[in-house]
């Protein structure tokens, strides 16, 4: 199978723009090899906290029907040094999303992943269900700007930022990260959910609140990316229902230079990303469109 | 109130009847017509309401559009299930997973299974039971107090015939020792042996596999791992490139064959690498 | 048929819960009648500015799928002089939305309606797709205040706030209209969004952004209830997405104390008014629910 | 490509045909499977990219599976599609709304139609002309140059006959005055006309109201207002306490009649009531 849809995004040559999104399969080098098999353009990790972190009792998912689900798996991941060396081998298209409860937290993890073979890193400001981490942070403008400075201290490889609704302005909180010296944005992350079961009159998630993902938030994320595409001059990853090929288009019409998928994996298998491609690759013959740049933003013209 | 069909989505069902297994272990009956079609190997997420969900395997129901699942009482989630009574009600979402598959060519046949792991064992016995086969039904446990199913399981003998062996580990009842010693010696006399079926601990279904290799013998073990989500989202329960959650749980010799962690280590509840 | 489901919030008695949520089949007196007839609790109005507005250009609406809508009617409607005149020989349980530019004219529109047999009124902070207006007044938390205080002195009758998912805090929002005197607070709005189609490479709607409501934010509302009957004293009113008469009793448990339909009208007809009440009388009774008080909040217990 | 099925999502067509009815009327023919099985009467929201979206009745086309429109050019909605051309794409959706009932034991129909108000009139002929009823269609136009659909109606005559009376107000063509003038004049004369159909100015529908009503004739009349969502959501389009995008557009004697805004005001953008 050939999945070149070639692109470049914040200086990164990727062969297609469909990356998998944060918290999907993030967890194992042998999947992420798998992942890039089957198509991948690239992987973002799971989110990596400094120390290891168990995560939520289950229920940490539920599916709500119209093809999205609210998780709340509490940022569970092995910690960086742990995983630092879960990956010392890769050699695939990878970027590490990171998250922090402190400033100070980011160079430390920062560090462990030095040396190794990655694209880059995502910087998870947004993550809506657990307490200061994620959303949290991604709140207050002025540690958003020191986080970044300081991780672009530690590392010349590439900072995706990855902003979500939240309790303040995604496009300020994008300014300030672009403003920081972030490469590109994420957009978005899920937004907080709940699910409540009528008969037993109590939330399902064991965290009781979770973060909405799947069909449900893509007419948010592609409105996010438009507003942010006018305000930014850095790249933009589109993120948050992509279930088909247009999806796809239309996140890059409004100004996604690549986007990520997350949901579908969980409702459509792993094997889903090769079949994205595939009808995206036959979207762009029929409409004649030889590189897909030519799509990106194009209805801001 | 109409019964969901869609097996993505969590749907409530209320337990009518609770049968007593062992002091340990209890098996809970409820309508559900996704549950009562699963394929042998097949597993369920139980939502215990305000405790936990389990992945647990689906047990077989002799009511029509029902199906079971069988617990065994051991840490937070589990113990909250056991103590679950009649009329009370859990969510459940799936069937989800591969099944057993079965050769009709196959004629001499081997289950090897402890504790709860005998739950997809006994539900693929009964779906193939009425094909002439001699089925070989071994059972390991700790004790005598901790043997379940056996009962069940000498009962059913319609098509072919059924031989059951049961191990303790303290001699208590059957033969002293495990399980595998049984089907070591087993294979040794029985070279005409087809396939063995096999779930529960992973160093047990390791030594089967060892001595399904040996013997040239097909091998299906059904795999536990940590699970999340169940739908292949979360890759909690990965081993090596593979998904047990939806790749899995069962994997015949050929694939085990590529899992290097199997019998060697797995995921914890934070995805750190641990050994066995 | 009968509609009996009795409630009583911020004053005022209900025969059942279900409100007909502000912009569906809102500005005409014999509609209204039409829809009390029907079995709605209340109606709420379209939102109501100071001069007429005739709103945008179609496509005003776009079905995005999933039982979800994007809408930017861009709030037209006859004006307040206009419309008390519509409304002057209603007897019906009718609130009047209010919607406007500037602090002033919010006490020039709620006089027009003095009056007026109407059982109060819904202030509209929250709606996300036209500017100056909704969403830009709801996003400064000082003038939510003062205009609260401005519409309260102004009429004796129970005052409802409705917020929205916007650029701030939905929960500080709700503070300070209950601070301000609010008697109730209706939640949520929809949500800015926005659909394009990649054939003809613009978005679909005239105004771009228009707001999403129906099956996609239903999870958003039940946190936001959630979250907001946490902090607040006075009572909520839930909205979004509803559905089901499932849906009515999530929202109820997450601890709203009524709540309005919107997007199930454009789904399933006028007539799915008295069909979920139907169902939620069925509901009560199989579940032994002797008076749907009981429960309200029932989660948070 | 797939074809949507489902008439709630807007549907991209492509153009295929452009027929020129008259200097300022043009049919557009696409393929649709939802729209090509519309009944008459029934109308689609029809989006001209970047510009409007309109509510447009569904005229017929001789294509499988394919529709067709019919638009005047008057406005900026209506001229930016009538300047669209063959290979260009319009999103639709529907079709909406009711449709026009026909009852077998009529024999004597009388259809009345002015303008664009044709189309749906059109479609109906079309559908039981069939029948062996005597059809006698009335058409009214400013002048000469507008009328359009005469071809047409003339050429169908299966089952029935039909009869076809023009009128234009300067008697460019046909008789000089309005088709409601030949429908007084027609009733007077046929005492037994079963039904009217008619669509087209308001004022018009209304004077042939009065004239059924006089005679004892029945009358199904498709009101135009303006309209927003098409759904039945926004009440733009209401006319006392019915929504004329899903409680209409037709409607018959005994609803008209309670009607007591059809022929005096109507709604404008703002929700205002406005005289006509
Ligand atoms: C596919 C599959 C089928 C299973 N079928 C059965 C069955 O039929 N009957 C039965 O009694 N048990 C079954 N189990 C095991 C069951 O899911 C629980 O692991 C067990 O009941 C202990 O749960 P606990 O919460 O009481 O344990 P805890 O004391 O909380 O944890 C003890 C250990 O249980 C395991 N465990 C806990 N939660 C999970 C989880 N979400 N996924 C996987 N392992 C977990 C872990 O190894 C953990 O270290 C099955 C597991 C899997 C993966
Ligand atoms: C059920 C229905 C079926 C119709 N079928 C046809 C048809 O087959 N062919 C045809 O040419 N026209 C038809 N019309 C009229 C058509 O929808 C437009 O009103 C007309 O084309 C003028 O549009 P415009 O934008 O050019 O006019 P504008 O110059 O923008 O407006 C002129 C007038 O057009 C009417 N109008 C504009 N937009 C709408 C709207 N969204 N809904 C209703 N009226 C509107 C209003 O009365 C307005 O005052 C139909 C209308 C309805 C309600
Ligand atoms: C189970 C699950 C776990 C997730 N974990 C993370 C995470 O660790 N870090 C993060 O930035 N986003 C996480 N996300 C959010 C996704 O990366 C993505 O932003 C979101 O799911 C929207 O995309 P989708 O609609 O395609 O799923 C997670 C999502 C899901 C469903
Ligand atoms: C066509 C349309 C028009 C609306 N107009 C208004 C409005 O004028 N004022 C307002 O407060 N909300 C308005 N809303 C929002 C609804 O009142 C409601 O908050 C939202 O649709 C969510 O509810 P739902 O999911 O049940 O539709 C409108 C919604 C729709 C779909
Ligand atoms: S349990 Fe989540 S991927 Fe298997
Ligand atoms: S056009 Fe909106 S209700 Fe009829």
């Amino acid at each position: 199978m050939d999945y070149d849809i070639p692109i470049n995004i914040a200086g990164l040559n990727l062969r297609n723009p469909v990356i998998v999104a944060s918290g999907i399969l993030g967890l194992s080098q042998s999947i992420f090899n798998r992942l890039y098999k089957i198509g991948a353009g690239a992987i973002v990790s799971k989110s990596i906290s400094l120390l290891p972190r168990e995560g939520y009792r289950n229920p940490t998912i539920v599916n709500v029907g119209t093809m999205s689900y609210i998780n709340a798996v509490g940022l569970a991941n092995p910690g960086a040094e742990s995983f630092s060396k879960e990956i010392s081998k890769n050699s695939g298209p990878l970027l590490v999303s990171l998250v922090g409860s402190d400033k100070d937290e980011f160079s430390d993890i920062v560090r462990k992943f030095s040396n190794l073979k990655i694209l880059g890193f995502e910087l998870n400001l947004s993550c809506p269900h657990v307490e200061k981490m994620g959303m949290e942070i991604g709140d207050d403008l002025n540690l958003v700007y020191d986080i970044i400075k300081l991780i672009k201290k530690d590392t010349g490889k590439p900072l995706f930022v990855k902003v979500g609704l939240g309790k303040s302005d995604i496009i300020e909180v994008a300014k300030v990260a672009e403003s920081a010296g972030a490469d590109g944005i994420t957009a978005i992350n899920t937004l907080r959910a709940m699910k409540i079961d009528i008969e037993t009159r109590c939330p399902v998630l064991e965290n009781k609140i979770g973060g909405l993902s799947g069909s449900a938030i893509m007419p948010l994320g592609v409105r996010c990316v438009y507003e942010l595409s006018k305000s930014l001059r850095i790249p933009i990853i589109g993120c948050g229902g992509i279930m088909r090929h247009s999806d796809i288009v239309e996140y890059m019409m409004a100004g996604a230079s690549a986007v990520q998928i997350g949901s579908l994996i969980g409702l459509k298998g792993i094997y889903s990303i090769g079949r994205i491609l595939r009808d995206l690759r036959a979207h762009l013959e029929v409409s004649s469109i030889s590189d897909i740049k030519e799509i990106i933003g194009i209805v801001h013209r | 109130m109409e019964l969901s069909t869609d097996k993505k989505l969590m749907r409530m069902v209320e337990i009518e009847d609770v049968v007593i297994e062992s002091p340990t272990v209890k098996t809970f009956v409820f309508k559900d017509i996704l549950g009562s079609e699963s394929k042998p190997g097949q597993f369920l997420m139980v939502w215990i309401p305000r405790k936990e969900e389990l992945p647990l395997s689906v047990m077989i129901s002799d009511k029509k559009n029902h199906a079971a699942i069988t617990i065994r009482k051991k840490g937070y989630g589990s113990t909250s299930l056991f103590n679950k009574g009649k009329g009370e009600k859990i969510g459940i979402r799936g069937p989800y997973g591969n099944s057993f598959s079965f050769d009709t060519s196959h004629k001499n046949i081997i289950f090897l299974g402890g504790g709860t792991g005998l739950v997809p064992l006994v539900r693929l016995l009964y779906s193939i039971k009425r094909h002439q086969c001699n089925f070989t039904f071994i059972i390991g446990a700790k004790t005598r107090s901790e043997l379940f199913f056996t009962q069940i399981i000498s009962e059913w003998a319609e098509g072919g015939k059924i031989d059951l062996f049961i191990t303790t580990e303290d001699g208590s009842l059957g033969t002293k020792g495990y399980p595998t010693d049984i089907l070591r010696d087993f294979l040794s006399i029985h070279n005409d042996t087809d396939i063995i079926y096999t779930c529960g601990p992973e160093m047990m279904m390791k030594k089967a596999y060892d001595l399904a290799k040996t013997n040239g013998v097909h091998i299906e073990a059904s795999i536990e791992r940590y699970m999340k989500c169940g739908i292949g989202i979360c890759s909690s329960c990965c081993i090596n490139d593979k998904l047990v959650c939806v790749d899995g749980t069962v994997f015949n010799e050929t694939k085990i064959q590529k899992l290097t962690e199997f019998g060697i280590s797995y995921r914890n509840k934070s995805g750190i690498t641990t050994q066995f």
